[in-house]
């Protein structure tokens, strides 16, 4: 399951993309996503916001991730 | 309402909208554009990149082209987002819409620079002479 | 603020009107464009005619301005009027403000078309097939 | 003392402009030659709304007509 990384979420990883089975255990949730996430890089507690697409969409912390998803982390927006 | 014109791209032409939001049903036309400033907070800024998640950006786009197509009579909306480095003075946003009357127009227009801004996942990067810094990250 | 443009004109030009507000403190430009719409309660409109007492016109449109810009921090007006036969589609009228923020464009753009549409010297004759009537002149 | 005439106006009266002494008594003040011109010409009567410019400003009904002055009629405006 790969994880798109943009805006500082790249930077806090130090890459453009990362895979769900680098974690521990594979997240079952987009709020387990986050949990993971925030444990491997704490820098992501400090962010205004985070929230996580899945295939393209916005998904609440409830959504569960199957595989074959496509999974983004979205960083706090600043386009305009 | 006609399709909503959608679209991420490199250079922002600033000239086109005009004829894009034309409609013979329209005799009001509203357009937003979002440029480069030159200072944020006093600080002299280098250039501004943006990069997107543009599958989504597209995506979110049309969604809030729809909403402001139902809330709104509109004949045409245009949504285009520059990315990539821009310097100072260059457009990055263009936002407009066109409908019979102008008060249409003018709330539909600021509900799509503020809807974009809310939530179509496009990053913007301030450069400064020293540093760097990706806007709304930090509280 | 930098001395507003304030112009009437045979034929509007739309493309220009971004380079006139572009300024480096200006993060939002708003930018509305009055067209002439194909149909009025119903029926077809052949083409209107703008006539205008152009010395007053051009002093309203100054006073307009100047009162946009001691109510918001603007950069730059253009405020630019047509006269002559138009039609269906054609601008006739090109409003704008740019400001550091978008509330302050946004708001005086929206000011400077009302109060324009309330004050300003310039009389719209709608051109119907079977007749010709100044809008707004009778009840 | 030169009547300028726009619009409606123009129409109504039938020139781009008239002479203050065509009235059987010259006007003195806006208000007396809004009275006059709707005596002359009673198609004013209908008109939404009938303004005067005095040299090429708004004038209120109290203001007075000097020699000189630039005098226009300006029914109800309609641009935009």
């Amino acid at each position: 399951m790969e994880i798109l990384l943009f805006g500082i979420a790249k930077d806090i990883v130090g890459r453009t993309s990362m895979d769900a089975m680098e974690f521990n255990q594979r997240p079952t949730s987009v709020a387990e996503l986050k949990d993971k996430l925030r444990q491997a890089f704490p820098e992501f507690e400090n962010l205004t916001s985070l929230a996580v697409a899945v295939n393209s969409e916005y998904a609440e912390d409830s959504i569960l991730l199957k595989k074959g998803d496509e999974i983004a982390i979205i960083p706090p927006v600043s386009g305009g | 309402m006609e399709e909503p014109i959608i679209e991420i791209v490199a250079n922002l032409d600033t000239s086109q909208v005009f004829g894009e939001l034309s409609h013979p049903g329209s005799g009001g036309i509203c357009v937003f554009t979002g440029a480069v400033r030159e200072f944020t907070n006093k600080q002299q800024v280098v250039s501004l990149e943006f990069e997107t998640y543009e599958k989504m950006a597209l995506g979110e786009m049309q969604k809030i082209a729809g909403e402001a197509s139902k809330k709104w009579e509109l004949n045409r909306i245009v949504i285009r987002h520059a990315v990539g480095v821009k310097q100072v003075q260059d457009p990055v946003v263009v936002v407009g819409a066109s409908s019979a009357h102008r008060d249409a127009c003018f709330e539909a227009c600021r509900f799509l620079i503020d809807a974009l801004k809310k939530r179509v996942p496009i990053w913007k990067k301030e450069h400064f002479s020293d540093r760097s810094v990706w806007v709304s990250a930090h509280p």
